[in-house]
């Protein structure tokens, strides 16, 4: 029997254009009737909905602040969401990236702070790593609890993002609250500010963006080749699928699981990291922007997979910024906005179901008609 | 919904706000979006006054993001309410010279010409809260329900204790912390803690105290003492009186001040002494004329300076 | 539902007839103008191979799919099922392939669901006991209605379902290989139950891979492939070469394994414990030797240790007590990774469960053990070139059909899935092979063909221990048959030395001298 | 330390925990309705940060309790057939349809807030309701039995859910569906509909969770007035093994700590307030680390059943 699988599979390979089109149109359609249904939501306010969402496109894509603002946004959301694409594919549920994120930006705020004479060629790679470990460590809890011990992930995530708030609070008012906020006698919820050759190096002048952006992207390339092209990422994904299955092939479940989970938080660590050296420059209150769940949303917009979840992450930071656009220029309520996020959401979840039978079918088809060639 | 444009000659008089809570959050929001509303009656209304907000800006980024929208639609003033928001102001403020930006809670303007920075020394109207409620406690135990031990939640609330040991050293003040701005259950909880402990006399501060004075009033005969916001309206019988923090003032200068060509380089401190904050007595309770006239007394004494309060 | 069936449920199945049945999935005719029937008191086997399209079939039948073409007469008037409500109400009941028991709940709570109580909304649970201990006398299917399914052996729950079906009033009770798991005397055991339920007037439907057993019940018989039928013959007129042939569309010669001289012993157990799943001690001391070059044929009733033998043996289970050597290394509290490196295979018992990912592509698979191994790694990188060549070899060595590399396992039959993982694991040039069940629900081509590569492997070397539900299959390829019952082992006999019926007694807990006397 | 052993400092621990548990034990309960048949509704909070509006609004225009009741009954439902429409007709992956869901209550309800009232305002919701003779004694009077209805429907909700889910025939249906949802689909039992049965169930008490907080225990509404509360009740239901007692275990435990460490605080215990209220947190984690009789996550629990399938 001649084989001809290498031409085969390199087929496979291909771009699938008409599998690209239909995993994007389907979520467009969803986004656009959540839009419809905000549509109706800004009549009642009184607002002429076409004149808001031209804000709203306008805002986050219509110049190059609003670009750049986009970009800001995605930066988080691609780390925690590639923490995310990690840990569910290792099939464990990471709610806990606020208390991660936390841990990271409290991390990179002190290490800086304590060794400020250093630098910043030393100084910015050492909180990063320092970053990522202090969430890679707020994620160990849950893991090594779930291994050792059993310890449902969702249940002590919830719990830790509670804990790392509360040790955030600590911290800000006592050790690493701002000096200055105590001469003045102002006691603002802040640390000192951090010594500028730490902060990260803005790409475009005036504008927020900065090299973290890069640096999510570097690190979404290298979660993909992590997961799909190392032993490592191989036996997460396997645990993953099928726990059993890889136990009996002598893959530690407890521990891979374990690891997803300290990974997980790692990556939200980083974020939290970023955040500090990139935006904030200092730690303080709300540094989470509620990005440990965002970013659960993005990776799962984009497929758990790392590529996936950059183009999700821009998506989804393009329609924060949009719809903050939208805020002030036709000022409705904030809330709305974050209504008709939700209902985004739900309606591209919901899409997925065409999605997939449509993908199925295809896969079946194609699978039929190259039966018995192999 | 947004302004109509206006057939009057003169231009109206443009303010940006961004904040980082809800315009109705009955603490630090609400007293500058409130203080803009009547600033804009004041003036005549929308055709004088135009105020366009942004809220629930607690993400810096969007903040700066809104920030520097503002001032780029050309906004005589932008007003950038939150402490967190410093570094963004320091930076967007040198690219529009001609913008007037104004900041706090805080102190510092940058050394820039176009920067106003301003705070409110809360604890001066704790300390007269703080000698209000030792003179009424029956008990003498009074509960203190904050959110975090930050800023003025802070301030307000060592004010509130020097004010208290000034009457009477042996009345006990105990405080809890929920560690939570918003968490109104706890806070609730908190409140009722104290007065199963005895306590007939509450104040705290944050957003969520508004369980705190729920609890109070479930009680019916506990008192309460407000900060930030004139909080009667909760508890019409209940409290006693709350500093209000009074932005008007410092606003209708800045406003002056833009239309004469000074756009700013000066720090605002709310004080009893230049009528930034105010104690506003509950007309709906009955206050004893001997203790209003302490706490009078203790206004004029902050005020004259013969009292300090440290923050 | 369009007759009147379904208002009076007591109306007995008198003929069902399948019309020009028609069912498609994207990119496949499963069934291709079906016709099919059956009568009042028959057991009509139904044939074919893996993907021929009989369960297809009959899960039209119960409502679980809906055909796209022909209809379904009961009684003569034409009925449609939306769903399995409708199809229970017309008197059908199903017994899938795969057992639909809810493991957490009691044996009468998973017959009284989906049944409306005569104490709603309470549960009548001591009624439906009552009439699950009457319907078990009647038919003799032994259980314990208080009994939580997880606790059963699989016998059990295979009475379970049956149970299930004849309490609903079932008149036409569809079978869809429903001894693939079971053991001989179990077999026997539901035969007598099906023929009872036979003589009951019940009809039944019976789906099987074993041509014995369709010769042993049905009256009719009708032979599916590639979705159409090929013919449906009286069962007292055909033998099995013929039916053989009109599945497969050639003949399948029985193999005739030569005598080999064994080598050195290989595998070496003494005295080994080891707990079950249900906290009982499953193993009792098991003392086995396996040659190189030599297949042991395991065989007992299931659920009494051959689970845990295995895992054992495989390092996915502790051993309370004894030693596993494997080529003198003692080999006992050592890990999986490190038992494969030291030689070990294993095909195991739940392929889809702990053998395979089905999310996997082919390729994947191939590498559930060996992804680290240096071949096919540099440094913690995978090396997809060498993979990929030494999983095109593998799969055409085996003859595995997939249309690609990169297809996902769970598209691919169950006789591909089981070939690919034996390919995996003979792969590695194992010492010491475990196979558990490998031809369970695995059609006559894929079975004469994994037969002819277990025979191959020994002929290269391997020692083999085979553990196997089906006794023809232990008779047919071991060397030696070790009988385990209740943890222990109860002897071990020379092939061709003992009968089948002797080997069953062993099975049955009698020891060997007694059951030599046969 | 030793004030916090006083008989009234235990009694006012006590009857703290009891209110805090209240909305923790309507939402968890609910949540193990919808998880026992297989759903995953992480959208908790945000069904009760409407519900709480709606009742509150409600009550502050009519005056009426019980029709603010209804009005987060009927919130509850209508969201809980719109998490199942998305997690059970269309079969999305349901932990991220629940956090939709959140996103989308927590925007509503702030935003219906703002136009509809404003600014805090209070009403006089449930008053406690002593029981008579119960309520007089001594000490477990004051705690037990004299609380509001809501309560006492909160704790009385904990056998009537161990009842249903023991005893009757939806019981079984929800668990089995939970279980093996192909078992139950080939006995005729409709999943979809024992699925929205149970979300909508759950839905529900999530409302009746949210009224509890705005016209019974805080009456008031204020944005984001659960604060996360919402999942702190999914985590119960992981705590308690998808057992309405291991829940009320939970919700207790969580709470008794939560009361105690406000006392602390008020006694004046020299630690600090952050660690204090780390407390409960903490424990709830400790305890299900400890113990080892857990129930069983529903095997099907978190996944989608699509006929046909497996
Ligand atoms: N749910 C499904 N979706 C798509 N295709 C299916 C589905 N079920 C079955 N098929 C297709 O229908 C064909 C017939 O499958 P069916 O399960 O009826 O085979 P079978 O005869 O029961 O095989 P086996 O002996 O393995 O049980 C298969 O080849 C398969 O391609
Ligand atoms: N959901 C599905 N999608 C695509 N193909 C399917 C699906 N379900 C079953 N099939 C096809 O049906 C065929 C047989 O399916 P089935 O599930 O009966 O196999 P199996 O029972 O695992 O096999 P065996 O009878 O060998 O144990 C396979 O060829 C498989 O490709
Ligand atoms: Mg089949
Ligand atoms: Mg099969």
């Amino acid at each position: 029997m001649p084989l001809e699988v290498n031409e085969k599979t390199a087929r496979t390979h291909r771009i699938d254009w008409a599998g690209i089109f239909v995993n994007l149109l389907l979520p467009l359609a969803g986004i656009l009737m959540a839009l419809l249904i905000g549509a109706i939501m800004l009549i009642i306010l009184k607002v002429n909905p076409l004149t808001a969402y031209a804000e709203l496109v306008k805002g986050a894509f219509g110049s190059a602040s609003g670009i750049t603002q986009t970009l800001v946004k995605a930066t988080p959301l691609l780390l925690v969401g590639l923490g995310i694409c990690i840990a569910f594919r290792a099939s464990v549920i990471n709610i806990g990236g606020e208390g991660q994120i936390i841990a990271g930006a409290i991390a990179a705020t002190w290490w800086p702070l304590t060794f400020r004479t250093w630098p910043g060629w030393i100084l910015l790679p050492t909180t990063l790593i320092v970053g990522f470990a202090a969430g890679a460590a707020w994620g160990f809890i849950p893991g090594i609890l779930k291994a050792r011990l059993k310890v449902n992930e969702i249940l002590s995530t919830v719990m830790m993002n509670a804990i790392a708030i509360q040790t955030m609070n600590l911290l800000i008012r006592s050790v690493l609250m701002d000096p200055a906020g105590v001469t003045a006698g102002t006691y603002l919820a802040q640390s000192e500010r951090l010594p500028e050759q730490v902060w990260l190096v803005r790409l475009v002048p005036q504008t927020l963006l900065h090299a973290g952006s890069l640096i999510a992207v570097v690190l979404a390339v290298l979660v993909y080749i992590f997961l799909w092209r190392t032993t490592l990422g191989y036996r997460i994904r396997a645990v993953g699928f099928n726990p059993e299955a890889a136990r009996f092939s002598g893959i530690n479940v407890p521990f891979n699981q374990a690891l997803a989970l300290t990974l997980a938080g790692g990556f939200s660590g980083i974020a939290g990291a970023i955040e500090v050296l990139g935006v904030q420059h200092r730690l303080l209150e709300g540094i989470t922007g509620g990005y440990g769940f965002s970013g659960i949303v993005a990776a799962l917009f984009g497929g758990l997979h790392p590529l996936g979840t950059i183009p999700a992450s821009i998506l989804f930071g393009a329609l924060l910024v949009g719809g903050d656009s939208m805020q002030r220029a036709v000022q409705v309520p904030n809330s709305l906005i974050s209504a008709i996020l939700g209902l985004v959401v739900l309606f591209v979840v919901g899409s997925a179901l065409w999605t997939r039978r449509w993908t199925a079918k295809r896969q079946i088809a194609a699978m039929k008609k190259g039966e018995g060639q192999l | 919904a947004a302004p109509t444009a206006a057939p009057t000659q003169a231009k109206a008089f443009r303010i940006a706000v961004v904040m980082p809570s809800a315009t109705t959050d009955m603490a630090f929001s609400q007293s500058m979006w409130n203080a803009l509303v009547t600033i804009q009656k004041e003036m005549g209304g929308e055709a004088a006054l135009e105020i366009k907000y942004s809220e629930n800006m607690f993400n810096v980024p969007d903040a700066a993001t809104a920030i520097r929208d503002y001032a780029s639609q050309g906004f005589d003033v932008v007003i950038a309410h939150g402490s967190q928001y410093g570094s963004s102001v320091q930076e967007i403020a040198k690219d529009f010279p001609k913008t007037t930006f104004a900041w706090g809670t805080d102190v510092n303007t940058f050394g820039m010409p176009n920067v106003y920075a301003y705070t409110a020394a809360a604890e001066e109207g704790g300390y007269v809260n703080g000698v209000l409620a030792a003179k009424l406690t029956k008990s003498k135990t009074i509960g203190v329900t904050g959110p975090v031990e930050v800023g003025d939640a802070k301030t307000y609330i060592d004010g509130f204790v020097q004010g208290v040991a000034a009457v009477d050293p042996t009345i006990k003040v105990s405080k809890t912390w929920t560690g939570s701005f918003s968490d109104v259950a706890l806070m609730t909880e908190a409140a009722k803690t104290h007065i199963a402990a005895g306590a007939d006399i509450l104040t705290g501060s944050s957003q969520s105290v508004v369980g705190s004075i729920g609890a109070a009033k479930d009680a019916g005969n506990v008192l309460w003492f407000g900060t930030q916001q004139d909080q009667a309206s909760l508890a019409p019988n209940l409290v006693v009186a709350s500093q209000v923090y009074d932005w008007t003032g410092m606003l209708r200068e800045i406003i002056a001040s833009n239309k004469a060509g000074t756009l700013g380089g000066k720090t605002y401190t709310l004080h009893l002494s230049n009528d930034g904050l105010k104690i506003a007595y509950n007309s709906g309770y009955a206050l004893p004329a001997d203790v209003k006239a302490v706490g009078d007394k203790a206004i004029a004494d902050i005020i004259s300076g013969a009292v300090k309060v440290e923050p | 539902m369009t007759s009147d069936i379904t208002a009076n449920a007591a109306i007995k199945i008198q003929r069902m007839e399948m019309c020009d049945i028609t069912k498609t999935f994207p990119g496949v005719l499963a069934n291709d103008c079906v016709c099919f029937d059956i009568n009042q008191g028959e057991v009509h086997a139904l044939l074919g191979e893996n993907g021929a399209g009989k369960s297809t079939l009959m899960r039209q039948l119960y409502g679980l799919y809906k055909p796209d073409g022909g209809e379904i007469k009961i009684n003569g008037r034409v009925v449609s099922f939306n769903s399995p409500a409708d199809a229970i109400a017309a008197g059908i009941g199903m017994i899938h392939q795969h057992f639909m028991l809810v493991p957490t709940l009691t044996v009468a709570e998973n017959v009284a669901l989906g049944l409306k109580s005569t104490r709603e909304p309470l549960k009548d649970l001591d009624r439906v006991s009552k009439r699950i201990d009457q319907l078990s006398k009647l038919y003799g299917l032994k259980v314990d209605p208080s009994n939580y399914i997880w606790q059963l052996s699989v016998g059990e729950q295979q009475r379970v379902e049956i149970i299930k079906a004849l309490y609903r009033g079932a008149s036409l009770i569809i079978l869809d290989e429903p001894t693939a798991v079971l053991t001989p005397q179990e077999v026997d055991d539901l035969f007598n139950t099906f023929k009872q339920m036979a003589k009951d007037g019940h009809a039944l439907v019976f789906i099987s891979h074993k041509l014995n057993e369709v010769l042993a019940i049905s009256q009719r018989v009708t032979v599916l492939r590639d979705g159409r039928v090929i013919g449906t013959r009286n069962t007292n007129e055909v033998n099995k070469n013929e039916l053989v042939k009109m599945m497969v569309g050639r003949e399948v010669r029985p193999l005739a394994p030569q005598p080999l001289k064994s080598g050195p012993v290989c595998l070496e157990i003494q005295g080994m414990k080891a707990m079950g799943d249900r906290g009982t001690e499953a193993l009792r001391g098991i003392d086995l030797q396996i040659h190189s070059s030599e297949i042991v044929g395991l065989a007992g009733v299931s659920g009494n240790g051959q689970r845990e033998l295995a895992e054992c043996l495989a390092g996915v289970r502790r051993v309370t007590a004894g030693t596993i050597l494997i080529d003198g290394m003692d080999t006992t509290s050592m890990g999986v990774k490190d038992r494969v490196d030291a030689g070990l295979a294993y095909i195991p018992e739940e392929r889809m469960r702990d053998g395979a990912i089905r999310e996997f592509s082919v390729e994947e698979n191939i590498f559930l053990h060996d992804h680290a191994s240096p071949g096919f790694t540099h440094g913690i990188f995978l090396d997809f070139a060498r993979m990929k060549d030494f999983a095109v070899s593998l799969v055409q060595s085996f003859s595995v059909k997939t249309p690609s590399l990169d297809t996902p396992i769970k598209n691919l039959s169950g006789g591909n899935i089981q070939k690919l993982i034996m390919a995996r694991e003979l792969s590695r040039k194992p010492k010491l092979l475990l196979a558990a069940q490998p031809t369970r629900g695995v059609d006559i081509g894929a079975t004469e063909y994994i037969h002819q590569r277990l025979l191959q492997q020994r002929a290269e070397g391997t020692a083999i221990l085979l553990i196997s539900e089906d006794l023809d299959e232990i008779i047919e390829l071991s060397d030696r048959i070790a009988v385990l019952y209740e943890g222990r082992i109860m002897g071990i006999v020379e092939r061709n030395q003992a009968t089948q019926e002797q080997i069953g007694l062993m099975m049955a807990g009698i020891s060997m001298s007694e059951a030599m006397q046969h | 330390m030793s004030e916090l052993l006083q008989v009234s400092v235990i009694v006012g621990i006590l009857t703290s925990a009891i209110r805090l548990a209240t909305p923790y034990l309507y939402a968890a309960i609910g949540e193990t309705f919808a998880q026992s048949s297989g759903v995953l509704n992480l959208g908790v909070d945000g069904i009760m940060l409407v519900s709480a509006y709606a009742s509150f609004f409600v009550v502050l225009h009519t005056g009426n309790l019980w029709l603010g009741l209804l009005a987060a009954i009927i919130v509850g439902l209508l969201m809980g057939l719109l998490m199942s429409f998305i997690s059970v007709t269309l079969k999305a992956e349901q932990g991220i349809s629940g956090i939709g869901l959140y996103m989308f209550g927590l925007g509503l309800s702030s935003l219906l807030f703002k136009t509809t009232i404003g600014t805090v305002k209070t009403v006089t919701g449930f008053q406690p309701v002593k029981i008579p003779l119960l309520g007089d004694i001594p000490f477990l009077g004051k705690i037990f039995f004299n609380q509001s209805l809501l309560v006492y429907g909160a704790f009385l909700l904990v056998p009537i859910a161990w009842w249903v889910l023991e005893k009757t025939t939806w019981g079984l249906k929800i668990k089995s569906v939970g279980q093996n949802p192909a078992a139950a689909d080939s006995l005729g039992v409709s999943v979809d509909r024992v699925r929205y049965v149970s979300v909508c169930l759950g839905a529900i008490l999530a409302g009746i969770a949210g009224a509890s907080l705005s016209i019974s225990l805080l009456n008031l509404f204020q944005d984001n007035l659960t604060a996360g509360q919402g999942f702190i009740a999914v985590a119960l239901v992981y705590f308690g093994g998808w057992r309405p007692v291991g829940v009320l275990w939970g919700a207790m435990l969580f709470s008794i700590v939560n009361a105690f460490q406000l006392w602390v605080q008020v006694l004046g215990v020299k630690i600090p307030s952050d660690v204090a209220i780390m407390l409960p947190y903490l424990l709830t984690i400790a305890a299900l680390a400890i113990t080892t009789n857990r129930g069983r996550q529903p095997a099907a629990l978190n996944k989608p059943f699509e006929r046909g399938e497996s």
